[in-house]
């Protein structure tokens, strides 16, 4: 009894109970229309098949996170003492032998003893765990069946009790979006205290100079380190806006023009392309600013007397700028789209152009849409890390010169991560204050962006 | 009677004043227009220069370069323990049975270093094609056998024509005496041109002419698959929650801020989160794509999430109020009315943010799936990678054949993404409504 | 109080009516402006009562007062009690969509679905399980349509939008929307004003059929249409219930001056 | 707690990445075992997970661009990771390259030096750098701006460039010699300037051969094996008058060079099913030696008789003492 | 010139009109569906014409055809030639923007923008660069409202959002809209429906007073209205243009028999 067929098993009394559920209201209610149903009888069955599904999935899911825990607890505790007395550590290797033998991973070797006892073990347990899971499951279902069918009666307000388990999942839907949150927080934030603790906080926000080129190991003597964080974020700053002069107005006309001036085909094909700027890898963006775009800038410049870095904030941005034009372009237009024709008519008959009647009309009234849009490209233009690091370098400058090199935090958080790094050194751990410097930074510009389009609102209809 | 006189009164919009300012407002509106349609040519001139500079790079990767050769399965080679035990055989020299073949092409090369010069032509995986042949058919020992194997990746180049003429000072890639011989080769009619099919269904490989992108087409459509079931749901159904039901509070809004603000974490530090949870407190397996997919699904939330959220806005409350008027309880009232009308919106997003999973390779890094895999994963807990990080790695190899490979694995990768995305664009359209 | 008064007036004339549902000190606040203040308000089951008054005065506010449809435009609050045959419809316990579904109501204007004309009016009897197969529903939606004088025009495109009819028609729509749900209560906010004559008569032809069934409270602009359709009015006025009785009395002997004012078209 | 795992996993330096990737390749091409799972993390970040512990959540072995610190086998050894193998596999030179069709250049590490550092001795004392071209610095080099892009910080080809170069470059300057606080000392020496001349690239080389060609004025640093890909492209500049070819550097001529390692778990050998035989298979002499196919990937192997010391000591997995 | 023309015609027999507005043989298709059928039909200038007949028979669609607001329905086409002053509207060398300048519409829904009641006002005037500065905008804001009966109830919320007023408050919203613009022509789709009996007047006596400047095309259900408001009117029927003529002579002594129907009541 394999407890995935089980489950199978269960699904299918499920779906049978939504059929019986249905069926048995239908039953009690008689021949009458709706005298005292209190719901569809779908939502009766519904009922049934949840009572009969839910608990059983938990209980099964449940275990089987806990089953591998509880089966190498036993298995180990069985074992000869000289292996309790090993490290949790070389416990989990001792463990992996046993599955591998378990498995018939292992080749031609022959185990020792202990090793082939537990491996028995193991088996047996295993065995065990599928068959009380199996009853468990088995057992679940059935009652909630019989639990779910003794319940259903016409008057049971059964739609309420559906809803309410909808809600439910809604609610752990958008409790994980707050969990994240938790979790990214957590994850940034110890190691960002033992960073202060190397590091003055003070001297990391107001620092002007970025230069971690600090003694990666303890044993080497090398400089110190400037841990100055302003000059990543007049970067990131500095590219965000490019991008941003990039993308909005690209991305925001397109829109307008793809909603209400271009024929239903073209616009049909254009959206669909436009999104793909969006799935390029960003490695090709990368590549395309820093050989393509950033050596045009560079003779441009060379070619009206500017002194331009071979690498450009201006290269990065303008093509993150592109790169995120779909964002921008995609979700306007389906707002744009969604605005009611009415308040198109209203404006065109007092007379006005379509151009008015968008600016002044229609994009008012989608303006929380775009806001939105527009606010997913800021984050998408701020988290973009490839482009920026191929086509503006990694060199601090606090500068707001688009022609110069500059670097941005993000950049800099995964430069530090994947680059080489050393246990407990302020380098290392610096990415976790960026990190957690940052998200403050976005949580603030978010809070005042909420409130800018409280502000700004209009509801119509 | 003069005209003037008995005229009518114009209305304010024929005066003359009402002409001119009427003239600038089509200039205006002229300009607009022009400036939308700009906005589109101009993203599609990007995309069309992107596009044009990946498949100028990377269509030849879909054909091979093959030489017919001729070779005798020498028995002391293939099989040194004698009893054609499968296990034995597998440690055969048969490369060097596939270099016996060439060297017998050209018997007036004997020079030492110029036999190994000689042997460069062939792949590392001419061995193996031999290999995998005898192993199916031990019969093969000992009797001659016309087989079709790959040259290595610099004469592949060559036969592209990828290397172009090597400026003063330079050293060529390859010798003119190596150049000589693989020209004897093609004159004699045993190099082909051929369709590469297995760039599509092998895994990585060091060397480029057999490196595939099988492996990450497996590995991305495992991880996505993952992350949509998880995102896509999730994502919906938050959205859903926080705009239809939630009450209107501070509570609310900062949950708001906080979808908001997720957007804007650097997915690097999802990897670190990915990291931390998955697989140090749940202990889940490195480089799997269950924790790639959740990761990216736990990226992709707060766009989908912000982006149903601005749809489902957008849906007139009109629409609300007759539902509900007629009784249809909250839930009827989203399930039967407002989520249709929002679809188009809410696959926007997902699209959106499944293009940006897909091509996303900072947070697997944290978690070990950009590495170097060659078995082709069987399941979710599997070591695998994924396409975005098979270009990474590619781009970063020194080996010149993965120039092209890495524009075609784009290729692929866009390839995998406008397949992903036909559903979505098709549903959208069917649910796009005007009201 | 005044709801006391006129009951015990009609139970000495001998048309004592079961109250269906009962306002009293029903106060309405959108955000910090209050638009109603203190009404209360009786409304008699098989009687169609008549709301009236000048334009803003609060009619539409109070008739969605009495199925909480206020509940759903932000920044809107009610206080007071609103009883549905002695149920307090605001008792947290109630169940709103059951409520609804009991009043029903047709909206000032015109809100069809997106979707066809069928599943307009077919949505409702869907929901509440009113009908189990496709016969069923196409009975309802004609009979709906037929009772709101529409069947005639619609009959052949009746699987095209809703929301491409004329803007009567729509209203019509509207109505065998609501009707088609068979509620106890319906609430109509001017259900006549994009209609002809003979369409309203129609209209009044089917809330006077109605009457022996349901209770019905509805909005007009229409002395006449009142008199006609109505037995009790009720007028309101900057916000108050300025006075409520029987509709003959209030349009030949009325009360307060405000009113005589109103119908006579003296002041605005 | 533990998977069952039956596959080599392998962390580290990105610059042994493809040395190790081709050996796990072979390695699995003869179908015995799983091919290893192999992943750039670079080296300090492939210590710090190898590093973490023993057990199948950790990696069997980590590859480095420069040996185990101290402090690194300190923190393995307070994790339990006790036993460790080193295994020594070759050189890599980092060289300096620009466009083909340039003048070559001869520089000289003090010369690099001089342009790339902060701050140069001068009168006595330490100056900002105040060269702008290389002819300043150096009569003999060419009058061109100086460019040069290179790796970040975080970057083991750029610690070891420091080391190579920069510490050896200014060793010799009586001002630095003067200092006497070691800390400010390597400060002077390591820290490279800031003011654009050099280029932080990423860690992606081809797309400093691809900026080069470019800019042909621009030097770069990057791993001989990009040097030896892309001979059509670019070419190496003298260093002390040494060219950078591969017999240079296997001879210990070419001075910028630095070995590369890769470091065994022995508590997981026996348990993860094949590190042995890939260790075996690293150090066969047609893998590692002189004609294997490391060499063909830009591999300097070692000499002939250090080879065969690796190769025995590592198959008998000589235990690691520091 | 035609405007000479007139002008000594009407200076002749005292009634002749000059013709603002010329529709000959108008059709209206909604995609495959015939709506209208060959209309013909003068409009006068400095005259009230009204359009009457059943629900869905077509009156909205004229009306929309005399500003080209049909252009912007999907799938719907228009035959036939409509001239304004001579000319042809449906020319392609006509400018749409200027002729719904001229021509202004109310819609038979009220729309308001989602702006402010000022800014929804303001809109037009501004777009048109009938105002130059705040001031002027202010007055102009001001008298529309008055004009259209809403003054009073908005002079202290004029920044507030135009789409929490009440139905009729709205629909006089639009009233002031459409007027702020100066149109010459103002085709209006209903005005009074959301009204009551005294914002109606209002709005009858606003008719009245445009009418010597303008000219007026009110689309309404009641006879009553088109009978104190317009000089002339034009009965439709399921498409047709059954009948048109003076007022008085329509409601007096109908030449068809639908006409008659209608007007009496009698069919539907
Ligand atoms: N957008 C549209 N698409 C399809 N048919 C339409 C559309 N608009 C109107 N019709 C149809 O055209 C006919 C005439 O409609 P119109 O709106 O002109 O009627 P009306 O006379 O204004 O009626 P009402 O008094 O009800 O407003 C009706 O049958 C209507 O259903
Ligand atoms: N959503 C809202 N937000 C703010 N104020 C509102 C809202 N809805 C109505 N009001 C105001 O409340 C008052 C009463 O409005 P209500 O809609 O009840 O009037 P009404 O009697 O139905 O008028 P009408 O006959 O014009 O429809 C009006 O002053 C109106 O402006
Ligand atoms: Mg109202
Ligand atoms: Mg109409
Ligand atoms: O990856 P590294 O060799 O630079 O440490």
């Amino acid at each position: 009894m394999s407890p995935s067929l089980v489950f199978l098993a269960i699904a299918a009394l499920a779906v049978f109970g939504f059929f019986l559920g249905r069926r048995r209201v239908l039953a009690l209610e008689g021949t009458r229309v709706r005298a005292s149903m209190h719901s569809l009888p779908s939502y009766y069955g519904y009922y049934m098949a949840l009572w009969c599904l839910a608990p059983a999935a938990l209980v099964m899911a449940l275990w089987s996170v806990l089953e591998p825990t509880v089966v190498q607890h036993l298995v180990l505790g069985n074992m000869p003492a000289s292996y309790q007395a090993m490290s949790s550590n070389q416990l989990t290797l001792v463990m992996a032998d046993i599955r591998n033998f378990a498995y018939g991973n292992a080749g031609t070797r022959t185990p020792d003893p202990a090793i082939a006892d537990a491996v028995r073990h193991y088996h047996a347990l295993h065995e065990t765990s599928a068959i009380i899971i199996s009853l468990i499951g088995a057992v679940l279902g059935i009652a909630g069946f019989a639990f779910g069918f003794w319940r259903i009666n016409p008057q049971m307000r059964a739609r309420n009790r559906v809803e309410r388990f909808a809600m439910a999942i809604m609610i752990i839907a958008s409790t994980i979006a707050v969990l994240t949150t938790v979790g990214i927080v957590l994850s940034l934030v110890f190691e960002s205290l033992r960073f202060f603790t190397k590091y003055p906080a003070f001297e990391f926000l107001f620092g002007l100079q970025w230069s971690p080129q600090t003694a990666i190991r303890a044993d080497q003597v090398g400089s110190s380190g400037a841990f100055g964080f302003l000059p990543l974020f007049t970067g990131s700053l500095l590219i965000t806006v490019i991008a941003m002069l990039v993308a909005v107005p690209v991305g925001l006309l397109s829109a307008i023009y793809m909603a209400d001036y271009a024929s239903p085909r073209l616009r049909s094909v254009a959206k669909p392309v436009l999104e793909v700027l969006a799935g390029i890898p960003t490695v090709v963006y990368g590549f395309f600013a820093a050989l393509t775009v950033a050596p045009f800038v560079r003779d441009i410049g060379s070619a009206v007397g500017l002194n331009v870095a071979s690498e450009s904030a201006l290269a990065a941005g303008v093509v993150m700028g592109i790169m995120i034009v779909p964002f921008v372009s995609s979700l306007a237009d389906d707002v744009i789209h969604a605005v009611p024709q009415s308040l198109r008519h209203g404006a065109y008959g007092l007379g006005s152009t379509k151009s008015e009647t968008i600016r002044q009309v229609v994009l008012p009234a989608a303006l929380p849409g775009i806001v939105a849009a527009v606010m997913l490209a800021i984050s998408r233009a701020i988290g973009e890390t490839m482009i920026v690091a191929m086509a503006a370098g990694l060199a601090a400058n606090l500068t707001f010169n688009p022609l110069a090199a500059v670097t941005t935090v993000t950049v800099q958080i995964a430069t530090l991560l994947v680059g080489d790094q050393e246990f407990d050194s302020p380098k290392t751990l610096s990415a976790f204050a960026l990190g957690l410097v940052l998200f403050v930074i976005t949580l603030c510009l978010n809070v005042i962006a909420l409130a800018v389009v409280r502000k700004y609102r209009e509801k119509y209809d | 009677m003069t005209d003037i006189v008995e005229r009518p009164a114009l209305g304010v919009h024929a005066t003359d004043e009402a002409t001119k300012r009427l003239k600038r407002r089509y200039a205006a509106e002229k300009r607009f227009r022009g400036y939308g349609l700009a906005a589109i040519l101009v993203s599609m001139l990007a995309l069309a220069v992107l596009l044009w500079s990946i498949v100028s790079q990377g269509y030849t990767a879909f054909t091979a370069t093959t030489l017919t050769l001729t070779v005798t399965i020498d028995p002391a080679m293939a099989d040194p323990g004698g009893k054609r035990n499968p296990d034995d055989m597998r440690t055969g020299d048969f490369q060097g049975i596939a270099r016996a073949g060439l060297r017998s092409l050209f018997p007036d090369v004997t020079d030492r270093s110029q036999t190994r010069a000689l042997y460069t032509l062939l792949s590392n995986g001419a061995g193996d094609d031999i290999r995998d042949k005898v192993l199916a058919n031990p019969a093969l020992i000992g009797q001659q056998v016309t087989i079709k194997v790959p040259v290595a990746s610099d004469y592949d180049m060559y036969a592209k024509g990828h290397f172009g003429k090597t400026p003063k000072g330079g050293e060529a890639r390859l010798s003119p005496q190596q150049i000589a011989w693989f020209e004897t080769l093609r004159a004699d009619g045993k190099v082909h041109r051929s369709l590469n099919i297995w760039f599509l269904s092998s895994g990585d490989s060091r060397q480029p002419e057999l490196a595939g992108v099988g492996g990450a087409i497996i590995g991305s459509f495992l991880t996505l698959a993952v992350t949509l079931i998880i995102a896509f749901p999730l994502g919906v159904m938050a959205a859903i929650y926080l705009e239809e039901f939630a009450p209107k509070n501070r509570w609310t809004d900062i949950i708001e801020v906080n979808i908001n603000n997720l957007a804007a974490v650097p997915s690097i530090v999802f990897g670190l989160l990915g990291l931390a949870v998955f697989l140090n407190v749940f202990g889940l397996p490195r480089s799997a794509p269950v924790v790639g997919g959740v990761v990216l699904a736990l990226m992709s939330l707060p766009i989908i999430i912000i982006a149903s959220r601005a749809s489902l806005r957008a849906v007139p409350p009109s629409i609300r109020q007759a539902a509900l008027g007629l009784g249809a309880s909250r839930v009827q009232v989203v399930t039967h009315h407002v989520l249709p009308l929002a679809m188009p919106g809410i696959l926007t997003g997902t699209i959106l943010s499944m293009a940006h999973a897909l091509g996303e390779t900072a947070p697997l890094l944290m978690i070990g799936m950009v590495a170097f895999i060659v078995d082709i994963p069987q399941g979710f807990t599997q070591a695998a990678t994924v396409l975005p990080v098979q270009i990474y790695l590619w781009a970063d190899s020194p080996e010149r054949g993965f120039v092209e490979k890495t524009s075609a694995a784009i290729m692929v990768l866009l390839a995998f993404l406008l397949v992903m995305n036909a559903i979505a664009i098709f549903l959208r359209k069917k649910f796009e409504r005007k009201w | 109080m005044l709801a006391t008064e006129t009951k015990t007036a009609a139970a000495v004339n001998g048309a004592a009516k079961h109250v269906k549902m009962k306002a009293s000190d029903v106060e309405v606040y959108y955000s910090e402006k209050r638009a109603l203040n203190k009404i209360s308000l009786d409304v008699r089951e098989h009687e169609v009562t008549a709301l009236i008054g000048p334009s803003g005065c609060g009619k539409s506010t109070f008739l969605r007062t009495l199925n909480r449809m206020n509940d759903v435009i932000e920044g809107c609050r009610v206080g007071g009690t609103i009883l549905l045959d002695k149920q307090d419809i605001y008792d947290p316990s109630i169940d709103v969509v059951q409520l609804r579904a009991r009043v029903g109501m047709v909206f000032q204007k015109p809100n069809p679905f997106p979707k066809s004309i069928y599943d307009n009016v077919a949505y409702g009897p869907r929901i509440h399980g009113l009908v189990r197969n496709r016969e069923e529903t196409d009975a309802v939606v004609q009979r709906s349509l037929e009772r709101a004088g529409l069947w005639k025009e619609v009959k052949d495109r009746l699987h095209e939008g809703g929301t491409g009819l004329s803007g009567g028609q729509q209203q019509r729509l509207c109505i065998a929307r609501a009707i088609a749900v068979d509620p106890e209560v319906i609430l109509m906010d001017e259900p006549c004003s994009a209609l002809d004559p003979i369409a309203t008569a129609k209209i009044e032809e089917l809330i006077d059929e109605l009457r022996s069934n349901y209770t019905i409270v509805i909005v007009t602009h229409s002395m006449q249409q009142a008199a006609r359709v109505s037995q009790r009015t009720a007028f309101f006025h900057l916000g108050d219930l300025v006075e409520v009785g029987d509709t003959a009395q209030i349009f030949t002997n009325p009360n307060d001056e405000r009113t005589q004012g109103y119908i006579t078209g003296r002041f605005g | 707690f533990g998977q069952a795992r039956d596959q080599i996993r392998i962390v580290g330096s990105s610059t042994v990445f493809p040395f190790s990737t081709a050996v796990a390749e072979t390695f699995g091409r003869q179908g015995k075992f799983k091919t290893p799972v192999v992943e750039s993390t670079g080296t300090g970040g492939g210590m710090r997970l190898f590093c973490a512990g023993v057990g199948t959540g950790h990696p069997d072995m980590t590859n480095a661009s420069r040996p185990m610190t101290k402090s690194e086998f300190e923190t393995c050894a307070k994790n339990g990771v006790t036993d460790i193998t080193e295994v020594k596999i070759g050189f890599d030179g980092i060289v300096v390259a620009d466009k083909l069709g340039s003048a070559k250049m001869n520089l000289s590490r003090k010369d690099i030096y001089l342009a790339l550092a902060e701050k140069v001795p001068m009168n006595g004392g330490l100056a900002e750098n105040p060269y702008k071209t290389w002819a300043q610095l150096n009569p003999n080099l060419p009058n061109t701006k100086i460019e040069v892009i290179g790796p970040p910080p975080t970057s083991g080809t750029r610690d070891a460039f420091v080391e190579l170069v920069m510490d050896f470059g200014c060793k010799d300057f009586p001002e630095i010699k003067a200092i006497t606080d070691a800390k400010v000392k390597a400060q002077a020496c390591s820290k490279l300037r800031e003011d654009g001349a050099y280029i932080e690239a990423g860690e992606n080389d081809n797309l400093i051969i691809q900026k080069l060609n470019t800019s042909p004025d621009a030097l770069g640093i990057f791993g001989y094996s990009f040097l030896d890909q892309n001979k059509d492209k670019v070419q190496g500049s003298q260093i002390e008058g040494f060219d950078s070819t591969f017999d240079n550097i296997s001879a210990g001529k070419y001075p910028i060079s630095r070995s590369i390692f890769f470091y065994v778990k022995n508590a997981h050998v026996g348990v993860i099913p094949g590190i042995k035989e890939f260790v075996t298979e690293f150090v066969s002499e047609k893998a590692y030696g002189k004609e294997g196919y490391l060499v063909d990937k830009g591999l300097i192997p070692l000499p002939d008789a250090e080879r065969a010391k690796v190769r025995e000591a590592s198959v008998g997995l000589t235990k690691l003492a520091m």
